[in-house]
C-alpha cells in the first residue's frame, strides 16, 4: 500500500474512450470552426491567395515545431535556445554565401546549428541538466558567438536567384518553401511514429527508468531530441535568411514561444510520452488561421496575444480535464 | 571511477560549491576593481545597485516560485501592466492611489497565474507563457501601443535619486524586501513549509500542509513583486509603456539560479539570489565601463550560468552532503565518521 | 466493550467498478498491541488501510476509535483523529532538518516564526522516547535509508497518534536495522499505542506481533494470536493451498556453463562476487534485504557501473557497459520494481513487448509493423496475458498482467541468461503459478536462470543451486534440498568468517 | 583540521576563477581621468542597438568623428529596450563624463534621467529621435532628422500623387518609439490639414524590421489587394518587406502601388530606378552620427550650440535618383 494514489485504473470503459478520442477530435473540430468563421468574417479569407499566405507564414515556424515536438515527447520540457540556432543559420548562410556559394553556406549554417543543438543534447541528455535553464544559458552564448562572428552588423545576401527559388511557386500555386515545410512535417511524423528513434522517444517520455532498463539508450534519445530542434531551427534560419536576403542576430526572437504555443495547442503534453507531429502541425495551423482572421478583421498585431494566451489555456485545460476524468492522471 | 569519486565528494569541494555565489561574486569584484577605474567607488556601487533594483524585485518573487518547484514567465508583462496603471491613472486618481492600483494589478495578475496552475492544474511553464502573452497583449491594447506619461516627472525622482548620497529609494526598498524574504524563508513556519511543498508536495500534503494554497500564494507573491517593480520602475521614469520588462524575467531566472536555487524545487535561498543579482550587476557594470559589446556580455553571463549549473550537478550527483559551514563545524566537533555512505533514497530528481 | 480497544472496524465492505475489494471485514486492535495483517496482494490489505487513513470511504461498515464511532472524511481528518500512517515510500523533505521534518505539520512557533529551541527540544524528546540516535540538525537528505525510516516513524509518533500503521517498513532495512525498528515499535506499544503491522515477511510477523489477521480475496479468513502459529500454517491460511504445489518444479537436464561472473565488485555495495550458471539451471540468489542481490543483478546487466570483475558468456569474456551490451550478449533482467523499471505505461502491450528488441523487428531504423505485431502476439499468448490483445495501453492492465508483459518483453529477447528479480512479488496467486510454469519451460529450453526472491519457500522449491549473499559478499553456496535453516544461517552471516 | 583544508583550497579556487574571468574582460585603456583637461574629453553614448541597418552606420560615423576630435567614447547599447536605456543613462551620469549623447527610444521615459544629468552639469545631446517638448528644456541640443517633418513631406508627396484621394496603409516602426510616433503623426495630421480624403486603411507595427514587415505585408496585400493606392513605410527596410511580399504574392512588380519610404537606403534607390518605389527621404545615418558627436564636443567645451540642429533631408524620386548619394 503505497502513498494514497488516485482510484484504481479500472474506470468504466466509456470514460476512457471519451478521453481517448476527445483529445483527438478537439483539434480538427477547432480548425473546421475557424475556417467557417473565417469565411463568414471576410470574403477574402477562403481564397487560395490567403490560405497560401497562411501556409507561407507557417513554414518557418513549422519546421521548428517539428523539432520541438520531439523535445516535448521525450519530456525535455522546452528548448529556449531556438532564437540562437535560427540566428546562426541565417547569419552563416548569408555571411559565407559570397565566399563559398549559397548551398555550401547553407550546409555550414545548418551544421553549426546542429553542433549547438548537439551541445544542448549532451548537457541535458548525458549530463542530466535541467533543460529550461540550460537552453536559456546556451542560447545566450550561441547568439553572442553568432554576433561576434558577423561583427555585430547586419548581413546581406547577394543571391536573389535562391530567394526567387524559395519564394517561387510550383505549378503556379504552392510556394517552394511551403513544400519544404510540409516535407519536414511528413518526415518528422514518420520518424516519430514509425522509426525506432520515435518509439524510443515515446518510451523515454513515458517512463525513463523502465526504458533504460529495457536496453534503450535513454541519454542518447534525449540528446537527439535537442540535436533535432537545433538542426531544424538552423535549417529554418537558413531558409529565412535566403527568403529575406538579410539577417540580423535578433531574427529568431520569439520563435521559441511561438513553437511551444503551437505544440501545446496541438495537444502534445509537456509530461511526455504522447502526442504526434501531426497534432503539433494542427496546433500551428489553428493558431495561424486565427491570427490570419484577426489581421483580416484589422486587429492590431500586438493585442493578438490575448487570443493566443487564451488558446493555450483552453487547449491545455481541456486536455488536463479529459486526462484526469479518464482516471489516468 | 574511484578517483572521480573522492575529488567530488571531498568536503572542500562541497564547501566550495555550496558557497559558490560568494566566490564568483568576489572574483567579479576583483576583476572589476583591477580593470575599471573607480569601480569600487561608492558612487559606482550605488549606481550598479540601483540598476539591479527592478531586476531584484522580480527575482525575489521568482525565488519563491522556484523553491515551490514552479516557473513564472509572466513577470515582465505584469511589470508593464502595473506601470501603465500607475502612470495612466495618475491624472484621475492622483499619484499615490494610482500607485496602489498598479500594485493591485500585480496582485490580481499573480492570482490569475495561481488560478491557472492550481485550479486548472496547467503546468506552470505553459500557464505563465500563456499569461505572459495575454498580459503583454493587454498592455498594448490599453495603451494602443503608445507609452503613457505621468503628470509630474519630479515625483518619480524621489525613487530613483540617491537619498542623502547613499543608496536610491528603490535600492533600499529592494534590500528591505530581500532581507524580509530571507527571514521568512529561514525563520518562519510558512517559509520552511514552502520547502516541503517544493521538494515533495505529497509529503507536505500528508503532513497536513495545504500544498495548493502555498502554490497559489507563491504565484500571487511573484505577481505582487512584479507589480511593485512595475510601480517603482514607471515612477522613476514617469512613463508606463507596453514594451517595458520584455526580457527581465529570463535575466532574473538566471540570477536566481546562479544564486543556487534549483528549478526542480525544494532548494534555494534569498541570500543566494542576492549573490546572483550582485554578480550580474557587477559583471554588467564592469563590462559596460569597458564598452564591451552587449553580445559579448551575453556570452560571459551565459558561460557563468552554465558553469554553475554543471558544478551544481556534479555535486548533487553524488550523495548530497550537508555542507553548510555549520554542518562542517558540527561534524568536525563531533568527529563522527560514518564509513558507509549508502545511496540515499532521495536521489536527485 | 472494553475501553482498552483502540480500534474496531466491523462489517467493512468496499467495491470498485468491477472489483469487490472488501466484503464484510472486521478487525479490532487493542491499545499496546502489535496487530499484524497479512495476505497476498489483492487480498484487500491496502484497501482496508486506505479506508482507515481516510483515503477511501467504506460502502458499508463502521469504524470505532476508542469506542466512539467516527467517519474519516479525508487523510487530514484521520490524522487529527490519531491515526498515524507510515507508508512504504517515505514522505520526507530532504532539504529540511530532522527536527523540521518530524514536526513538519505542527512546528512550534511564536508569532509565525519558528521557535528553534522548542523545535529542537521537542524533536529530541521524540527521538529519545524512541531511543533513536539521530542528530536533530542534520539535513534529512544526508541520512541513510534506515535513519530516514526512523525519522518518518518519529514524525508520525510526534503527532501523538492512538494508532500507528506500518506498511512494509522493513523492505529496505538490514537485519540489524530491522531489530532496531522492532525496538522502537515495542517502545510505542509500551506507551499504549496500537500498532498495525503489514508485511510479506512472515518470520518478522511472528517475531513482533501479538495477533495476526489473515485476509484472502477481500474476505477475513481468521484472526489468531501469533503465539504457536508457524509460517507454514500462515501461508496455508493466506493461499488456502498446499505449500508444495505453489511452486511446481520441473526436472530439467542441466547443460554446461553459460554465464560465468568472476570477482565482481562495486564500492559500498558488493565485493568479489563469483558465480556460474549452467544451461537449464535455476540458480537461486538468496539473502536478506540490503545484502546486495539486486545490486549484483543490475551490475551484471549493466544498469549500474561496476568497479571490478568480468562476465563471460559461453567462456568468452563480454564487455557490458550498459543494458544494450547485455541484451546483445544474450542477458535479460526482469526488474524488481515493476512500476518504476518494468512497464512503460502510456505505450501499448505491443510496444512494451517489442521495446527491448526493437532492432530485431526493424529494418534500417524503421519498425516493420507486421514483424512487430507477430512477435508481440506470440509472446502475449505464450505468457497467457489475458485478454491476449496487444493494443490496449499497459496502464489499463491488472498487476499480474503487467508482470506478464514485462516477462514477455524479456522473452522476446530470447536470452541465453535470464535474471529474475522478485518475479512473483505483488502478483495474485493464479499469476504466480503461471510464472513458475513459464520459468520451468524456459529452463527446459536451456536458458540459464538466476532467480532472486525474498520468499525462502519459493527459492528452496525452485532452485537447482542456491548462492546466499550477506552484506555484499557470498556467504554460502548450497545445493538443492538445503533447508530454510541453512539458508537463513548463511544469510545472517553466522556461518562464514 | 579538516576545516582549515577546505578554506585554503577555496581561496585557491577563487584565484583561479578570477583569472578565468579576467581573460574575458578585454584589457582596456584607461578611460576618463579626473575633470576633462582641454583636449581630453570623454563622451558617454547610449545608442539604440548594435546590429541595425540605420543604427550601425550611425555608430561607426560617431566613432570616426570622435577619433578625429581626439575624444574617448564609452558606448552602451540599449538593444531597443527602453528600460535598459533609462538605467544606462544613469550609469553614464555616474561616470561623470564631459557629455552624454542619448538615442531616445521613448518620448518621455528618459526625462528624470535628463534632469539628473542637468543637475550634474553634464550636457546632453539627443540623437536621431525626438522627445516630447517637456524634455527639451533639460537637453542641450537635439540633432537629427525632424521625423514629424518627414511625415509631413511624405503626406504632401502622396497627396499630390494620388490627387488627394485613395486608400493608403502605414507600416509603422517600433510601437511607442519617438521616431515612429513622429513620422506617423506627421503624416496623418498633415493629411487632415490638407483636407485630403486619402483614407488610412490600417496601421501595422513592424518594428523597423524587414521580416516583420514582410509578414504584415502579406496579410495587408491579401486583405486590401488591388484597392491599395499607396503605401507609406516609416523606413526603407520595412518598405523592402512590402516589396518582397508583393512579389511573393505572385503580382507583377510593375503594378505595385507607389511606396513612400524614409532613410535613403541603397536598395531603395535601385527600386526607384526600376520604377518599383515612388520616393524616399534621404536621412544619412553617418550625417546623424557625425553631427551629434560634433555638437556634444562643442557643448562639452562650453561653446553655445543650437537647441535644434536638423540634418538635411533630401527627397529622392525617379527624377533626381541619379544625382543623389544613397545614405547607407
Amino acid at each position: 500500500m503505497t502513498t494514497p494514489v488516485p482510484p484504481p485504473p479500472g474506470r468504466t470503459i466509456n470514460r476512457g474512450l471519451f478521453s481517448h478520442y476527445g483529445a483527438r477530435l478537439g483539434l480538427p473540430a477547432g480548425i473546421l470552426v475557424t475556417l467557417i468563421a473565417g469565411a463568414l468574417v471576410s470574403d477574402r479569407f477562403l481564397t487560395v491567395q490567403n490560405l497560401t499566405n497562411v501556409l507561407i507564414n507557417m513554414s518557418i515556424i513549422g519546421i521548428i515545431v517539428v523539432g520541438m515536438t520531439f523535445v516535448f515527447v521525450t519530456r525535455g520540457l522546452a528548448d529556449l535556445s531556438v532564437p540562437a540556432t535560427v540566428a546562426v543559420g541565417g547569419l552563416l548562410v548569408l555571411g559565407l554565401e559570397s565566399s563559398i556559394g549559397t548551398i555550401p553556406a547553407a550546409i555550414v549554417g545548418v551544421l553549426a546549428a546542429a553542433i549547438a543543438g548537439g551541445i544542448n543534447g549532451w548537457l541535458i541528455g548525458y549530463a542530466g541538466l535541467n533543460p529550461v535553464i540550460t537552453t536559456l544559458a546556451s542560447g545566450t552564448i550561441v547568439l553572442g558567438i553568432a554576433q561576434v562572428f558577423v561583427g555585430g552588423v547586419i548581413v546581406y545576401g547577394d543571391n536573389t536567384e535562391a530567394q526567387a527559388f524559395l519564394t517561387g511557386r510550383v505549378f503556379g500555386v504552392v510556394p517552394v518553401i511551403v513544400l519544404i515545410f510540409l516535407a519536414v512535417v511528413v518526415i518528422g511524423h514518420l520518424v516519430l511514429s514509425r522509426s525506432m528513434l520515435g518509439r524510443w522517444s515515446y518510451a523515454v517520455g513515458s517512463n525513463p527508468s523502465a526504458t533504460g532498463a529495457s536496453a534503450v539508450p535513454v541519454k542518447r534519445v534525449r540528446a537527439i531530441a535537442f540535436l533535432m530542434t537545433g538542426t531544424l531551427s538552423g535549417f529554418s534560419g537558413v531558409l529565412l535568411g535566403i527568403t529575406l536576403q538579410t539577417a540580423r542576430p535578433g531574427i529568431g526572437t520569439g520563435y521559441e514561444f511561438d513553437a511551444i504555443t503551437a505544440v501545446v495547442v496541438g495537444g502534445v503534453s509537456l509530461l511526455g510520452g504522447s502526442g504526434t507531429v501531426l497534432y503539433a502541425f494542427g496546433g500551428l495551423l489553428f493558431v495561424q488561421l486565427l491570427t490570419n482572421i484577426m489581421v483580416l478583421l484589422g486587429v492590431p498585431t500586438e493585442p493578438q496575444g490575448l487570443v493566443k494566451g487564451a488558446l493555450i489555456v483552453g487547449a491545455v485545460a481541456i486536455d488536463v480535464a479529459l486526462r484526469r476524468r479518464g482516471g489516468r492522471e | 571511477m574511484n578517483a572521480r569519486r573522492n575529488i567530488f565528494t571531498s568536503d572542500a569541494f562541497h564547501g566550495l560549491v555550496r558557497n559558490r555565489v560568494v566566490i564568483i561574486l568576489a572574483a567579479t569584484l576583483i576583476i572589476g576593481a583591477t580593470f575599471v577605474p573607480g569601480f569600487l567607488e561608492f558612487r559606482t556601487a550605488s549606481l550598479g545597485l540601483d540598476r539591479m533594483a527592478t531586476l531584484g524585485l522580480v527575482a525575489i518573487g521568482l525565488t519563491v516560485v522556484l523553491i515551490a518547484g514552479q516557473l513564472d514567465l509572466s513577470g515582465g508583462a505584469i511589470l508593464a501592466l502595473s506601470g501603465i496603471a500607475t502612470i495612466g491613472l495618475q491624472a484621475e486618481l492622483g499619484q499615490i492611489p494610482a500607485a496602489f492600483v498598479g500594485l493591485g494589478v500585480g496582485i490580481a495578475a499573480g492570482a490569475i497565474n495561481g488560478f491557472l496552475v492550481v485550479v486548472l492544474r496547467i503546468n506552470s511553464l505553459v500557464a505563465t507563457l500563456a499569461s505572459m502573452l495575454f498580459f503583454r497583449a493587454l498592455a498594448h491594447l490599453i495603451t494602443e501601443s503608445r507609452p503613457v506619461s505621468g503628470i509630474d516627472p519630479f515625483f518619480g525622482l524621489a525613487v530613483s535619486r540617491p537619498i542623502g548620497g547613499t543608496f536610491t529609494g528603490r535600492t533600499l526598498i529592494f534590500f528591505v524586501l530581500i532581507i524580509l524574504l530571507h527571514l521568512w524563508l529561514t525563520r518562519s513556519v510558512a517559509g520552511r513549509q514552502l520547502f516541503a511543498v517544493g521538494s515533495n508536495p505529497a509529503s507536505a500534503e500528508a503532513s497536513g500542509i495545504r500544498s495548493r494554497a502555498y502554490l497559489f500564494g507563491a504565484f500571487v507573491f511573484s505577481g505582487t513583486m512584479a507589480g511593485v517593480a512595475g510601480v517603482i520602475q514607471s515612477l522613476s521614469v514617469n512613463t508606463g509603456s507596453p514594451v517595458f520588462g520584455e526580457n527581465i524575467v529570463l535575466i532574473a531566472i538566471a540570477a536566481v539560479v546562479i544564486g543556487g536555487t534549483r528549478l526542480e524545487g525544494g532548494r534555494g535561498s534569498a541570500l543566494g539570489t542576492l549573490g546572483g543579482l550582485l554578480t550580474i550587476a557587477a559583471l554588467t557594470t564592469a563590462m559596460e565601463y569597458q564598452s564591451v559589446p552587449s553580445y559579448v556580455q551575453a556570452i560571459v553571463t551565459g558561460v557563468i550560468l552554465l558553469l554553475l549549473i554543471l558544478l551544481d550537478r556534479t555535486v548533487s550527483g553524488s550523495q548530497r552532503r550537508d555542507v553548510t559551514l555549520a554542518a562542517l563545524w558540527r561534524r568536525a566537533r563531533s568527529s563522527r565518521s560514518s564509513r558507509i555512505t549508502e545511496r540515499t533514497l532521495h536521489h536527485e530528481k | 466493550m472494553t475501553t482498552s480497544t483502540a480500534l474496531r472496524m466491523t462489517g467493512i465492505s468496499k467495491s470498485f467498478p468491477g472489483i469487490r475489494a472488501l466484503s464484510d471485514v472486521g478487525v479490532d486492535v487493542e491499545k499496546g498491541e502489535v496487530h499484524a495483517i497479512v495476505g497476498e496482494n489483492g487480498a484487500g490489505k491496502s484497501t482496508l488501510m486506505k479506508i482507515l487513513a481516510g483515503v477511501y470511504q467504506p460502502d458499508a461498515g463502521t469504524i470505532e476509535l476508542a469506542g466512539e464511532t467516527v467517519r474519516l472524511a479525508d487523510p487530514i481528518e484521520a490524522r487529527r483523529r490519531g491515526i498515524g500512517m507510515v507508508y512504504q515510500e517515505l514522505n520526507l523533505v530532504p532539504d529540511l532538518t530532522v527536527a523540521e521534518n518530524i514536526l513538519l505539520g505542527s512546528t512550534p512557533a511564536r508569532f509565525g516564526l519558528v521557535d528553534r529551541r522548542a523545535l529542537r527540544a521537542q524533536a529530541r524528546a521524540v527521538l529519545d522516547e524512541l531511543d533513536a540516535r539521530i542528530d536533530t540538525d542534520d539535513l534529512v537528505g544526508s541520512l541513510t535509508v534506515s535513519q530516514q525510516q526512523i525519522v518518518e516513524i518519529a514524525k508520525v509518533y510526534a503527532a501523538r497518534p492512538a494508532i500507528v500503521v506500518l506498511d512494509e517498513p522493513t523492505s529496505s532495512l538490514s537485519e540489524h536495522e530491522t531489530q532496531s525498528l522492532f525496538r522502537i515499535i515495542r517502545r510505542m506499544t509500551e506507551a499504549g499505542l496500537a500498532v498495525i503491522y503489514i508485511s510479506h515477511r512472515l518470520r518478522e510477523v511472528l517475531d513482533i506481533s501479538q495477533r495476526v489477521t489473515v485476509l484472502r480475496d477481500g474476505r477475513l479468513v481468521e484472526t489468531r494470536p501469533t503465539a504457536g502459529i508457524s509460517a507454514g500454517e500462515m501461508i496455508k491460511l493466506m493461499v488456502g493451498r498446499d505449500l508444495t504445489d505453489v511452486f511446481p518444479k520441473r526436472e530439467v537436464a542441466i547443460g554446461d556453463v553459460v554465464l560465468e561472473v568472476t570477482g565482481l565488485s562495486r564500492v559500498d555495495e558488493f565485493t568479489d562476487i563469483s558465480l556460474t550458471v549452467r544451461a537449464g539451471e535455476i540458480l537461486g540468489l538468496a539473502g536478506l534485504v540490503g545484502a546486495g542481490r539486486t545490486e549484483v543483478a543490475r551490475a551484471i546487466f549493466g544498469l549500474d557501473k561496476r568497479d571490478a570483475g568480468t562476465v563471460q558468456i559461453d567462456g568468452t569474456e563480454v564487455s557490458i557497459r550498459d543494458p544494450r551490451d547485455a541484451v546483445r550478449a544474450g542477458i535479460a533482467y526482469v526488474p524488481e520494481d515493476r512500476k518504476r523499471d518494468g512497464i512503460v505505461p502510456q505505450l501499448s502491450i505491443k510496444d512494451n513487448i517489442s521495446l527491448a528488441v526493437l532492432d530485431r523487428v526493424s529494418l534500417a531504423g524503421w519498425v516493420k509493423g507486421g514483424a512487430e505485431r507477430t512477435l508481440a502476439k506470440d509472446k502475449a499468448v505464450e505468457l497467457t496475458v489475458s485478454p491476449p490483445a496487444i493494443a490496449p495501453r499497459v496502464d489499463t492492465l491488472s498487476g499480474g498482467n503487467q508482470q506478464k508483459v514485462v516477462f514477455a518483453k524479456w522473452l522476446a529477447a530470447a536470452p541465453r541468461v535470464l535474471i529474475l528479480d522478485e518475479p512473483t512479488r505483488g502478483v495474485d496467486v493464479g499469476a504466480k503459478a503461471d510464472i513458475h510454469t513459464i520459468i520451468g519451460n524456459l529452463a527446459a529450453q536451456g536458458t540459464a536462470i538466476i532467480m532472486i526472491s525474498s520468499e525462502l519457500p519459493e527459492v528452496l522449491a525452485v532452485s537447482d543451486r542456491i548462492v546466499v549473499l550477506h552484506e555484499g559478499q557470498i556467504s554460502a553456496e548450497l545445493p538443492r534440498g538445503a533447508s530454510e535453516h541453512d539458508v537463513m544461517h548463511a544469510a545472517t552471516g553466522e556461518v562464514s568468517s | 583540521m579538516r576545516n582549515r583544508i577546505s578554506l585554503v583550497s577555496s581561496a585557491a579556487m577563487v584565484a583561479a576563477a578570477g583569472l578565468v574571468l579576467s581573460g574575458c574582460a578585454s584589457a582596456a585603456d584607461d578611460s576618463n581621468g579626473d575633470a576633462a583637461a582641454d583636449g581630453d574629453i570623454s563622451i558617454c553614448y547610449v545608442t539604440a542597438a548594435e546590429a541595425h541597418p540605420y543604427v550601425t552606420p550611425a555608430n561607426e560615423a560617431f566613432d570616426e568623428a570622435a577619433a578625429e576630435a581626439g575624444v574617448t567614447v564609452t558606448r552602451l547599447s540599449q538593444e531597443f529596450d527602453v528600460q535598459t536605456g533609462t538605467e544606462q543613462l544613469n550609469t553614464c551620469i555616474g561616470q561623470s563624463p564631459d557629455g552624454i549623447v542619448l538615442w531616445p527610444l521613448d518620448p518621455q521615459a528618459y526625462i528624470p534621467g535628463l534632469i539628473s544629468a542637468q543637475d550634474a552639469g553634464i550636457p546632453v545631446v539627443l540623437i536621431n529621435s525626438p522627445m516630447d517638448d517637456e524634455a527639451l528644456e533639460f537637453v542641450t541640443s537635439f540633432t537629427g532628422p525632424d521625423t514629424y517633418n518627414q511625415g509631413v513631406i511624405a503626406a504632401d508627396l502622396l497627396n499630390d500623387l494620388l490627387g488627394a484621394e485613395g486608400n493608403v496603409v502605414i507600416i509603422a516602426g517600433q510601437a511607442g518609439n519617438g521616431t515612429t510616433i513622429g513620422r506617423t503623426d506627421g503624416f496623418t495630421e498633415r493629411l487632415d490639414e490638407l483636407g485630403s480624403s486619402i483614407e488610412v486603411l490600417q496601421i501595422v507595427n513592424a518594428d523597423f524590421d524587414q521580416q516583420k514587415a514582410l509578414e504584415a505585408s502579406r496579410d495587408l496585400i491579401t486583405r486590401f489587394g488591388d484597392d491599395l493606392d499607396a503605401v507609406y513605410a516609416n523606413d526603407d527596410t520595412m518598405a523592402r518587406g512590402f516589396i518582397d511580399a508583393w512579389a511573393e504574392s505572385g503580382r507583377s512588380l510593375d503594378d505595385i502601388p507607389p511606396i513612400m519610404g524614409i532613410n535613403g537606403q541603397q536598395d531603395a534607390f535601385e527600386s526607384i530606378k526600376a520604377g518599383q518605389f515612388f520616393a524616399t527621404i534621404v536621412q544619412s545615418p553617418r550625417e546623424d552620427g557625425k553631427l551629434a558627436l560634433n555638437t556634444i564636443v562643442s557643448a562639452a567645451r562650453g561653446e553655445a550650440v543650437e537647441a535644434r540642429i536638423p540634418i538635411p533631408l533630401t527627397t529622392v524620386t525617379i527624377d533626381n535618383v541619379d544625382d543623389v548619394e544613397p545614405a547607407l
